[in-house]
Order: structure tokens, then C-alpha cells, then sequence
């Protein structure tokens, strides 16, 4: 092969720690094992590999490309949950599962981690860029976008800040501004979300990005090349040097020297390329005019064109010149492997050329042809004539696959017997001033949640400039249906960090509590599950028992993981982020008119709790604002979960309930706070008197598979409960204008919901301004 | 005219991304809209009303509004002025509210190449996504909300960084005054109670609360908050976003 | 056929509240830095224009500011010619 | 205590890409200004400071482009004291 036009050959024939530095000096992030299979690969073809060969196999065997820590315990765990409404799930980029007869929803999930933390506007406008084009390239409108971010305290002094990381706060602002600048340029709803603060995500913060798209089920595409001859058009934005190397920075922990040396893994995203490029595409799709289409996403060029063609059966030619480019100068192996935002790639059979072609010029998006799909099961690139590139797909896109070591660390936990605080209501105060239960309209009012005129529940919702926090969103996608999208996201690191098994299972009952509570039937999920490096033995033992704990939690609710992502190496200097296996649920709601929301309705109405509270404190905020680490962690039964929900939402059927809320940190307490903010009324509670537990106990609690409710009927209320076998207990009614929570005829919380109210919204904006 | 063969012109470049709900809503009410790239529009005469869509026209990257305002004046500029001199309904919500403004038609006291007054950045300097309540102040100049009756309030979600209305420093109180004299103020934000009120209720700090204005003919017509996101009306409040179109398109048939 | 590089600096005319500085003024004053007043945000275009001479590539850009870059009503602006 | 105005003018580094400055080219040569090439958006703050003396000014406005104003990854930033 030559060695002409830039592409040089790079000898294999060295010792073992020779292949291994070599490795590391052209940036492939390939393992000593891996290296040595490359060699034998092309010692077997009699030849060294070019540049551009063995940096198509980093980018191929990366582990964000092939999961080959993750894919034996997924396999084993979460890909094999089952559930009817699924059309096609797990294969491509974006999970397809059924909205009715003839429509389809899409859902996607990725992180966006590494590049946030080096450059956290670009890099979470990317992430959301990349996850849009996820769902785009089944064919879909994208219709929500969801936003799970996490940080280090926003209160970390400078001084404790280690050297090469950026601050919290600042990684904070660059990420909200970031998404609030690319999602409101395309216009597709930011909806849902979390935002959370732990000293873990300080070197590691998480930005993960989802995206739910709809679809006609006859539009349905594939990412594959379809007949023998299909051309390959790229289409969209234009290759740069912007982004290389993305996959293998994304593979590897985070040091001192990240913030330069990864300067090349910087990207930029241009909404303004992306959302014509997405009216394009989708215009051409529904002509039937594409035979495959395909986002370029990690790993460029290099794993769209080997991927598309081995899905199909095919291999493909590729005639690199033709690809656009931003600057001059380019060597080809990084024209290859670019990760240039706002592209994708179509096959398209040879007829429909010219039709797909006007489409994109009519839009002024560039596309270009840059080859073709031919029989033989092999990738051919070509550069101005010559070949510089030649590989069985079936090598490419075979990346290795580990068993790594599992090293679980043994929790001990036992109950343990506190004092009753002196002041209750003080502790009330400051749960709610922490930053993790504290309003975060500070975020979500920057983000357009309401375009496209879709959104029937808006994440924030109460009297007009009151919100209540909703547990889930709620969009109406199809003009047609009266049919809803309800959208939750969900996961508590300090659960999972105390118990990844029981944390993982405890963020399966919230998001169905979540969905339940807006009066949506849980239909389907998707993980993004950020770990630290699975190299070690005890990080990836977490990894072990969070998907083990999510299979349990799951396996039996007839709902399953539609699509997902695995980020491994969230590491830095300051250790291994808490696991983090967030979850995003949909649910879907026959009648978008007949949403529940949170907000207290009308005083005098009934209030009340669902479901069993327990002395489940592991993890709680309540230990955590004690200083307290210990305690049982929240357990869950998914039959439980699933008998009350339906229960619940036969009730809200029927109009009994007029208002419901999930109990999540800060327990009881905090749920009816939260209810109250949205509307102008209080609640009177009076608490039971209980064995095993004091007052404050149970108004903190964390267990789980509750929800508190507002009820119109309570004898009916009452009655379908106790025939379905659904524990509940009447707490108080919703009066006046404050919270008060008496014991006995002993008050233990009494304050205003102005107040209180004040205390939750100022939090986030004290710090940001 | 019949409502079925009203042809109303929603106007798309890269970045406007309100234009769907826009369509729907004269859908939804029986008339003929189109969804027109700029690039494509052939003549403004094919159409009985203009609408430019909210959203991020070319990214906003300039300023809101001006690099489409600049695009339509060099692609249709004088048939514009010659479309609203007939007495066509030109209307624009948000970010096309921000264009309309850039192309000087609104409020339109001077007839120039350049705007007489400017939808500046937020008081915040933020993007505020939150729910407004508007009273509907014209006395029925305004052909866009003459179903609407005066003192009516209404809940229409706001979304917008740059909202808020101004004028030449030296022109102010004149402008202002006339606004008023020729009763071209069509919506203010207010309160629970109906009382012109700051921030929040009040998104961008705008003189005056003001949310929507028409020029003096009333058949052009800008507003910054949303009606076509709130064309149902979900909160049985008795009024919707709905109106809006409905007026125009009565307006229109009318005509 | 002339090259120039030029820098268009859009400022807020007088008396023109701020918003962005004021905000970013609060940013600086919560991080510590008590010591800030009055700041101003001001946006500049750098870019490279040809053309018969430099007469005619100043008409360009007053044309390019006041068909695009600039509302009278709140902006000025201010040409420095760089090379 | 002294008293400074300053301007830190704020770019991005060479090769990083500006979809901005790209799409206000592009938007410029649409309205007829073929003339126009690399368009680059730059922002300045212009500030008020004061200090003990000068040295600490610069040290303080460092720390403010670093907290909050800029991220060293991608931009470069200029000082000039105006008086
Ligand atoms: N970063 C965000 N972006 C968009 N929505 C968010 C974000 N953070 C929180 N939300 C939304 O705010 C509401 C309340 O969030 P949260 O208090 O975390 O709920 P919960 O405790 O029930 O999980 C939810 O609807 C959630 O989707
Ligand atoms: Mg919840």
C-alpha cells in the first residue's frame, strides 16, 4: 500500500512494551492485548497496517464504542428483559417501541461526560446534538429532549479545587447554558431532567443528554446499507480536526494534563446547521427515498461506514476526497476518524440520487457522495486514487470482549437509634435548602419546554408563577391522538453509593412511582450507566450489583430498557464518580387531558400517604444532615410497585385523586412542602403514632413505592384501596397557609408555605446569581 | 371568502422551529396554511396572510430577529409594504414579533429602511420559559384579537430572551404616547389580580408591561408570548390562544 | 483589488441599560470579586473584506452594520481598520 | 487603591471551531457581501476595577476570566488597561 498523500505505514514487528508505547504516542488507547492482536491480523495479511488502519480499530475497539467491559453483564442483565411493546430495541442507535397502532416512540440516552468536563458548553451542546441525530437517523421528529446533569458541590472552596478541574460551578453554567443554547436553536423541548450535587462528581462531573422522537411505524429505517450498489451520501456539517480521538478520551480517566492535551476532542455543535439538516433528512425519509441512514457519532467516519455496511451484508468503497472539510491540510487517517458534529450518512439507491440531492440543496445543507456499497464483506478506502485502506468488517467491528474482575464490597448495615432533634421544623428548613432538593428553575426555566405546542405538563407547574415540581413531563406528540408521552428521569446517587444493588433497584421504583404519579402507564426505559474504571476490581464490582439490582427490580414489570449507554472511566484525581445508573422512563397516558399534577387542588380535600414507611435510612438526606452514615437501605418489591400503581391509577381514572406526589428524598416531609409551593394552600397532618418509630422518623423516611395524595372521595378512595390490598393512611387536608404536622396534638412542623417556599427557591440562585 | 380557501403563508427559514403549532392552529380552524420556505415564496400576493414563526431564525446569532428581517426585505421588501398597504394581515409571535419589529412595520411610525424600536435582551439577561397572563388592551383596531374581548385575561406561555420593548432614547415618551393615543397596545402582562406587575410576571421588564402591539392600520401584529402553544383551552379559563387565529382568519373572510 | 482586515465593535449607546453586564457584574461580586463596577459587554466582528479600495469597503460596512449588524435604536458601532 | 478601566477582549483559539462567525458569513454572503471572508465574533468586557496596585488587578482579573469569563480550552483573552 503507499505511503504517498500522508499515509504512512506503522510497523508492528516490535517487542511487547514498544507496541504498547506506541500506542499511547499515536493516541489509539489500545491495549497491550489488543495491539498484539492487530499484529497477528496483518501479520497473517503479510503487510504492516497504515495510520488510517489502526486508527479505525482504536476508534472500533474503544470501550465506548464496543462495551467490551460492559456488553457479557448487560447481555446477561438488562438485555434480556422483554416486553411486548417493543418493535425493535437494544440493535441500533435508539430504541423503537410501540405508541399505537400506527405510530412509534424512539428513545435514546447517552452521556456526554468527558468532553463536558474539559469544555462543558461545547461539550454538553454536542451531547445533545449527538443524541438528537440518535433519534433522527430511525427516522423520527424528535419531540423531547431530557437533561440528567451532575456536579460537584457548588459551594467547593477554590483551594480544594485539584489542580486541572474546573469548578463546579463553573462546569454548571457552561453545561446549562450549553444545552439551553442548543436545544432552544433547534427547537425540540427540553422537558425532563435531574440535577444533582455530590463530592464525587467533582472531578467527574456526568452530563448525560436523552431524546424521545415519534414516528410512523411504515417510516421505520434501519442504519444499514440495503441493496449492493447503495451510494453512500454524507450529508450535514463538515469534517474538521475537531473531535478526534473523542472515543478513546471518553475511554480513559480524566488527569491533570486533560484540560490540554484533549484539546483536540473539543467540539463544537451548530444548531444551525443541525436543524435543517434534521428537516432534511426527515423530509427525504418520508418520501422513502433512503435505503439506511445513519448519525455519525463517535468514532466519525470510521465506524458509520464499517457499521452500516456489515449490518447489511455488504463491505464498502469509499473515495476519501470527496469528503467536505472545514480546513485544508487534513491527513486522511483524521478525516477518517473526525467526530465534526452535524453530519450523517445515507445509503441510497442509485434512482433516488438526484431526488435526495435537491432535497438537501433546497435546505442548503451540503451532501455529497463519497461511495459505495460493494459485495465483498471488506471496507476500501481510496485517497485520490490510491488505496490506503483495506479490512474485513467482520475484524473492524469485532472488538475484543472482557470479563473483568468483580470485587464486591461488603455494606454492613444495621439500624441504628438516633435522638429526636430538638427542632424538626429546622431540619424541614434545611432539607430544603439543600442544593439537591432545592428548586431548580434556575435551570429548567432557561430551557424551552414548551416548544413545538406539545407539552401538556410542564416540568415546573402550579399557579403561574408558583411551581410545584412535577415528577414527570408530560408530551402530546402526534396532532391526531389525544395520546401523551409522559417523560421522568431518575436516580439518587447517595443510594447508590451507600447500596449500589438496593440504590439501582430504589431508582426503577421512582421512576415508575414518577410515571404513576401523573397518571401514566410505565411503558418503557433507558440507562446511561456512568461508572467509574472498570480495571478496578471494586469499581467495576459496583457496576455488578447496580445491573444485577436493575434486573431484579425490572425483570417482572413488563417494561424494559429500550436503548441505553455505559460511560465507564469516570475518574479523576479525586476519585471514581458515586454509580450512577440513570434511568429515563416513559409511560404513556390514553387522555393528555386527564394528567394528574402535584399542586394542591382545594382545601378541605383529603390528604392522603400510600404505601409503607419503613426505618429506611441508608443514604437518606435526613442521616446525611445528621452526619450519620448508616442505616438500612430502602428496599423495594416490584409486585408491590406494580399492584398500587394500578390501583392508583384506576383511582385517578375515575377523578377521585386530584393531586399526587412521589416520596423521594426527604421523605414525607419534603413531598407535602413540595405540593404546597404551587398553589397558594397549606396542610394540616396529623402523624400516627407508631411502634417502631418516632414522628420525625416518619415524616423523613425514604422508603420506597409511596406517593402522597389529594382525594375527593375518600370513601370510595378508601374502598378501592383496601379491596386492592394497597396500605394507605389518611394524614390531614389540605387547609390554610401553612404546613403543620402534629403528633398527638403535638406540633413538630408549623411554618408557613411562603416560608418555606422562599427557603427552596433561593438556594440554587444565592450561588449563581 | 370562504375560511377553506383563506391562504395563509407561514414563513421558514433555517431556525424558525415554532412553524408547525403555527400551521396547526389555522388548520385546525378550517383555513389553507402553508408552511413557505423564504426561499421559495414566489409572491406574497399568492397568500391572505403573512405569519412568521417564533423560534431562533439563523441562530439569532446577531441579534433576534435581524438576519430574516434582512432576508425578507431583500427578497420581498417593497411587495411587503404594498401587501400590508392593502390590508392584508401580516402577523409574528416571538422571535417573528422580533423580525417584524427589525423590518421597521412595527410599530411602523416611520416608513424606513431601518426599525424605530428594538426587542432588547431580557432585564434577567436570560431566556425565560414560563407562563404569562395577558390582558388584551386594543379597543378593536387590532384585526388578530378582535374576538377577543377588551380587558380579557389570558394564560399564553412565554419563551424568549429578548423581549423587551424599546425605543430611541429620544423618541420615548412620544412613541409611547403614541402607542397608546392610537390604540396599538394589544396585550400587557399582569398578575393573578389583573394588575400590571414586575418580574416575574412581567418576563423581559418591558415599559408599560408591553407584550403585543399592532401598527396603526391594526393589521399588523407582533407579540412576544405564545398563543399557538396555547391554542386549547386546557385551563377552562374560557379563553385560549385560540382567538387570536380565529380573529384574523374572520377578519380575512370578511375582507 | 484591495484586502483589509477589520474589526466592526458594536457597543450599547449611552444611557442604554446593560443587562448582561449587570448580570455578569452580580456573577463576579458572588465569586469574591467585590472590587467590580460598571461593567459593559461589547461584541466585535473581525473579518476579512476585499475590494475596489478602502473607500468603497467602508460603504460596505456601514451597508453590512446597518442592514445586519446593528439596531440604530440601541447599538454604535466603531470600524478599526487591522492590516 | 488605584483605579483601573479595562477592557478583556475574549476569542477562540486557533482552531477551534466557531459555528457563529461561520454562520453570520454565510448569512452576510446571502444578503450580497460576497466580499467577506473568516468571520470571527470576539466579546469584550469593559470593566471598572480597583486594587492595592496594578499587579494585583491583573492577578484578580485572571482569576475572573478563569472563574467565570473563559475556559482556557478553547479561548484567549487580552488585557488592555484603558486608563
Ligand atoms: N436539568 C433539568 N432539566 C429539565 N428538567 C429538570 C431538570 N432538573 C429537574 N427537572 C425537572 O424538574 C422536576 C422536578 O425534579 P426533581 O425535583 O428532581 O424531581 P424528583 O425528585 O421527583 O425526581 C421534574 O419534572 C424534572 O424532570
Ligand atoms: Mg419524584
Amino acid at each position: 500500500m503507499s505511503s504517498k498523500q500522508n499515509v504512512f505505514e506503522i510497523n508492528l514487528d516490535l517487542p511487547d512494551e514498544q507496541l504498547l508505547e506506541l500506542s499511547n504516542k499515536i493516541g489509539v488507547g489500545l491495549s497491550l492485548d489488543e495491539m498484539k492482536s492487530v499484529k497477528n491480523y496483518f501479520k497473517e495479511k503479510g503487510r504492516n497496517p497504515t495510520d488510517i488502519e489502526i486508527q479505525a480499530i482504536g476508534q472500533a475497539w474503544s470501550e465506548h464504542c464496543c462495551y467490551k467491559s460492559s456488553k457479557n453483564l448487560l447481555k446477561k442483565f438488562i438485555f434480556n428483559i422483554e416486553a411486548p411493546q417493543n418493535i425493535f430495541v437494544i440493535k441500533e442507535d435508539a430504541g423503537v417501541v410501540e405508541f399505537d397502532k400506527d405510530y412509534a416512540y424512539v428513545l435514546a440516552l447517552e452521556s456526554h461526560n468527558h468532553p463536558s468536563a474539559v469544555e462543558p458548553y461545547g461539550g454538553a451542546a454536542t451531547g445533545v446534538g449527538g443524541i438528537l441525530r440518535d433519534v433522527v437517523c430511525m427516522g423520527a421528529q424528535p419531540v423531547a429532549l431530557i437533561d440528567p446533569i451532575f456536579f460537584g458541590p457548588l459551594d467547593l472552596p477554590y483551594d480544594q479545587l485539584p489542580k486541572g478541574l474546573k469548578h463546579p460551578e463553573f462546569l454548571f453554567r457552561g453545561v446549562v447554558a450549553g444545552i439551553r443554547d442548543y436545544g432552544n436553536r433547534v427547537g425540540i423541548p427540553t422537558v425532563s431532567g435531574s440535577v444533582y450535587f455530590h463530592p464525587g462528581y467533582t472531578g467527574n462531573c456526568l452530563v448525560n443528554v436523552g431524546c424521545v422522537g415519534i414516528i410512523k411505524k411504515e417510516d421505520i429505517i434501519h442504519s444499514r446499507v440495503k441493496e449492493l450498489g447503495d451510494i453512500f451520501v454524507m450529508v450535514g456539517g463538515r469534517t474538521g480536526k475537531d473531535g478526534i480521538h473523542g472515543v478513546n478520551f471518553a475511554s480513559a480517566e480524566l488527569d491533570e494534563t486533560s484540560e490540554t492535551s484533549s484539546r483536540s476532542a473539543v467540539q463544537a455543535g451548530d444548531p444551525l446547521t443541525k436543524e435543517p439538516l434534521i428537516h432534511a433528512c426527515l423530509e427525504a425519509n418520508a418520501k422513502k427515498l433512503l435505503n439506511g441512514m445513519k448519525d455519525l457519532g463517535g468514532g466519525g467516519l470510521s465506524c458509520v461506514v464499517g457499521e452500516m455496511a456489515h449490518a447489511g451484508g455488504f463491505g464498502a468503497k469509499i473515495k476519501l476526497e470527496k469528503v467536505l472539510l472545514k480546513e485544508k491540510g487534513m491527513k486522511p487517517w483524521e478525516i477518517w476518524i473526525s467526530e465534526s458534529q452535524e453530519r450523517m450518512m445515507l445509503a441510497v439507491s442509485k434512482e433516488n440520487l438526484s431526488k435526495v440531492l435537491e432535497i438537501f440543496d433546497m435546505w442548503d445543507v451540503e451532501a455529497v457522495v463519497i461511495g459505495e456499497a460493494i459485495a465483498e464483506k471488506r471496507v476500501l478506502v481510496y485517497y485520490q486514487g490510491e488505496k490506503i485502506f483495506d479490512m474485513d468488517s467482520e475484524f473492524l467491528t469485532g472488538g475484543p470482549l472482557y470479563a473483568r474482575d468483580v470485587k464486591i464490597v461488603k455494606r454492613d448495615q444495621k439500624d441504628i437509634q438516633t435522638q429526636a432533634p430538638k427542632d424538626t421544623n429546622d431540619i424541614l428548613i434545611k432539607m430544603l435548602s439543600d442544593p439537591n432538593i432545592a428548586s431548580k428553575d434556575w435551570v429548567i426555566l432557561q430551557y424551552d419546554h414548551t416548544v413545538r405546542g406539545s407539552t401538556s405538563l410542564t416540568p415546573l407547574y402550579g399557579d403561574v408563577v408558583n411551581f410545584s415540581p412535577q415528577d414527570s413531563s408530560i408530551v402530546k406528540p402526534v396532532e391526531e391522538l389525544s395520546k401523551g408521552l409522559v417523560i421522568s428521569t431518575a436516580v439518587n446517587p447517595f443510594l447508590l453509593e451507600y447500596d449500589p444493588y438496593w440504590g439501582a433497584a430504589s431508582a426503577i421504583d421512582e421512576i415508575y412511582r414518577n410515571i404513576v404519579a401523573v397518571g401514566g402507564r410505565p411503558h418503557s426505559l433507558a440507562d446511561c450507566l456512568n461508572f467509574g474504571n472498570p480495571e478496578k476490581p471494586e469499581s467495576f464490582g459496583d457496576f455488578y450489583q447496580a445491573v444485577t439490582g436493575l434486573n431484579f427490580a425490572t425483570k417482572d414489570l413488563q417494561i424494559s430498557f429500550s436503548s441505553g449507554n455505559v460511560s465507564l472511566y469516570n475518574e479523576s484525581m479525586t476519585g471514581s464518580c458515586p454509580p450512577t445508573p440513570t434511568i429515563v422512563g416513559i409511560g404513556i397516558i390514553d387522555d393528555v387531558d386527564k394528567k394528574i399534577t402535584s399542586n394542591f387542588k382545594k382545601e378541605g380535600n383529603s390528604i392522603y400517604l400510600i404505601g409503607n414507611t419503613n426505618r429506611e435510612f441508608g443514604g437518606s438526606l435526613y442521616y446525611r444532615l445528621l452526619g450519620i452514615n448508616g442505616g438500612i437501605s430502602p428496599k423495594m418489591n416490584p409486585e408491590n410497585l406494580m399492584n398500587y400503581s394500578k390501583t392508583l391509577l384506576s383511582c385517578m381514572e375515575s377523578g377521585i385523586i386530584v393531586s399526587c406526589h412521589d416520596l423521594s428524598e426527604g421523605g414525607l416531609a419534603v413531598a407535602i412542602a413540595e405540593m404546597s409551593f404551587g398553589s397558594d394552600f397549606g396542610a394540616s397532618i396529623d402523624l400516627p403514632v407508631l411502634k417502631n418509630m418516632r414522628a420525625d422518623e416518619f415524616i423523613f423516611s425514604e422508603s420506597n413505592t409511596r406517593w402522597v395524595v389529594e382525594v375527593k372521595n375518600d370513601d370510595r378512595f378508601e374502598s378501592i384501596l383496601r379491596n386492592a390490598n394497597v396500605p394507605f393512611l389518611k394524614l390531614g387536608k389540605v387547609k390554610g397557609n401553612r404546613i403543620e404536622m402534629k403528633q398527638n396534638g403535638v406540633k413538630i412542623i408549623d411554618a408557613s408555605v411562603e416560608k418555606l417556599r422562599e427557603k427552596w427557591k433561593n438556594v440554587i440562585w444565592e450561588h449563581l446569581g | 371568502m370562504d375560511k377553506s380557501e383563506i391562504k395563509v403563508c407561514v414563513l421558514r427559514i433555517e431556525g424558525t422551529n415554532n412553524e408547525e403549532e403555527l400551521y396547526y392552529a389555522f388548520k385546525r380552524l378550517g383555513a389553507s396554511p402553508e408552511l413557505v420556505h423564504l426561499k421559495k415564496l414566489k409572491d406574497i400576493f399568492d397568500y391572505n396572510c403573512l405569519m412568521i414563526p417564533g423560534g431562533f431564525s439563523t441562530g439569532d446569532y446577531v441579534r433576534a430577529g435581524a438576519i430574516f428581517a434582512s432576508r425578507i426585505r431583500a427578497k420581498i421588501g417593497n411587495n411587503l409594504h404594498k401587501f400590508i398597504d392593502d390590508g392584508w394581515p401580516v402577523g409574528g409571535i416571538c422571535n417573528g414579533f422580533q423580525v417584524l419589529v427589525e423590518l421597521g412595520v412595527l410599530p411602523g411610525f416611520t416608513r424606513r429602511e431601518y426599525p424605530d424600536a428594538c426587542l432588547f435582551l431580557n432585564d434577567s439577561a436570560r431566556f425565560e420559559c414560563r407562563p404569562t397572563l395577558l390582558k388584551h388592551e386594543s379597543k378593536g383596531k387590532c384585526v388578530f384579537t378582535r374576538n377577543i374581548p377588551k380587558g380579557e385575561i389570558m394564560l399564553v406561555p412565554s419563551a424568549h430572551g429578548e423581549g423587551k420593548l424599546l425605543f430611541p432614547k429620544d423618541k420615548e415618551s412620544e412613541y409611547y404616547n403614541k402607542l397608546f393615543e392610537n390604540d396599538q397596545v394589544v396585550f400587557r402582562y399582569v398578575d393573578k389580580d389583573g394588575e400590571y406587575a414586575g418580574y416575574p410576571w412581567n418576563p423581559n421588564g418591558s415599559a408599560y408591561n408591553i407584550a403585543g402591539i399592532c401598527n396603526e392600520a391594526g393589521n399588523v401584529f407582533g407579540m412576544m408570548p405564545h398563543p399557538e402553544r396555547a391554542f386549547f383551552d386546557k385551563n377552562k379559563s374560557g379563553m385560549s390562544g385560540m382567538n387570536v387565529f380565529k380573529s384574523v382568519l374572520d377578519y380575512i373572510e370578511e375582507k | 483589488m484591495i484586502y483589509l482586515k477589520v474589526e466592526i465593535k458594536v457597543g450599547l449607546k449611552e444611557g442604554i441599560p446593560d443587562p448582561e453586564g449587570v448580570n455578569i457584574k452580580k456573577s463576579l461580586k458572588l465569586l469574591g470579586f467585590e472590587n467590580v463596577e460598571n461593567v459593559e459587554v461589547k461584541k466585535s466582528y473581525v473579518m476579512e473584506i476585499s475590494g475596489k479600495d478602502e473607500k468603497k469597503i467602508r460603504e460596505d460596512i456601514d451597508m453590512m452594520c446597518k442592514k445586519l449588524l446593528i439596531n440604530p435604536v440601541i447599538h454604535d458601532y466603531k470600524v478599526d481598520m487591522i492590516k
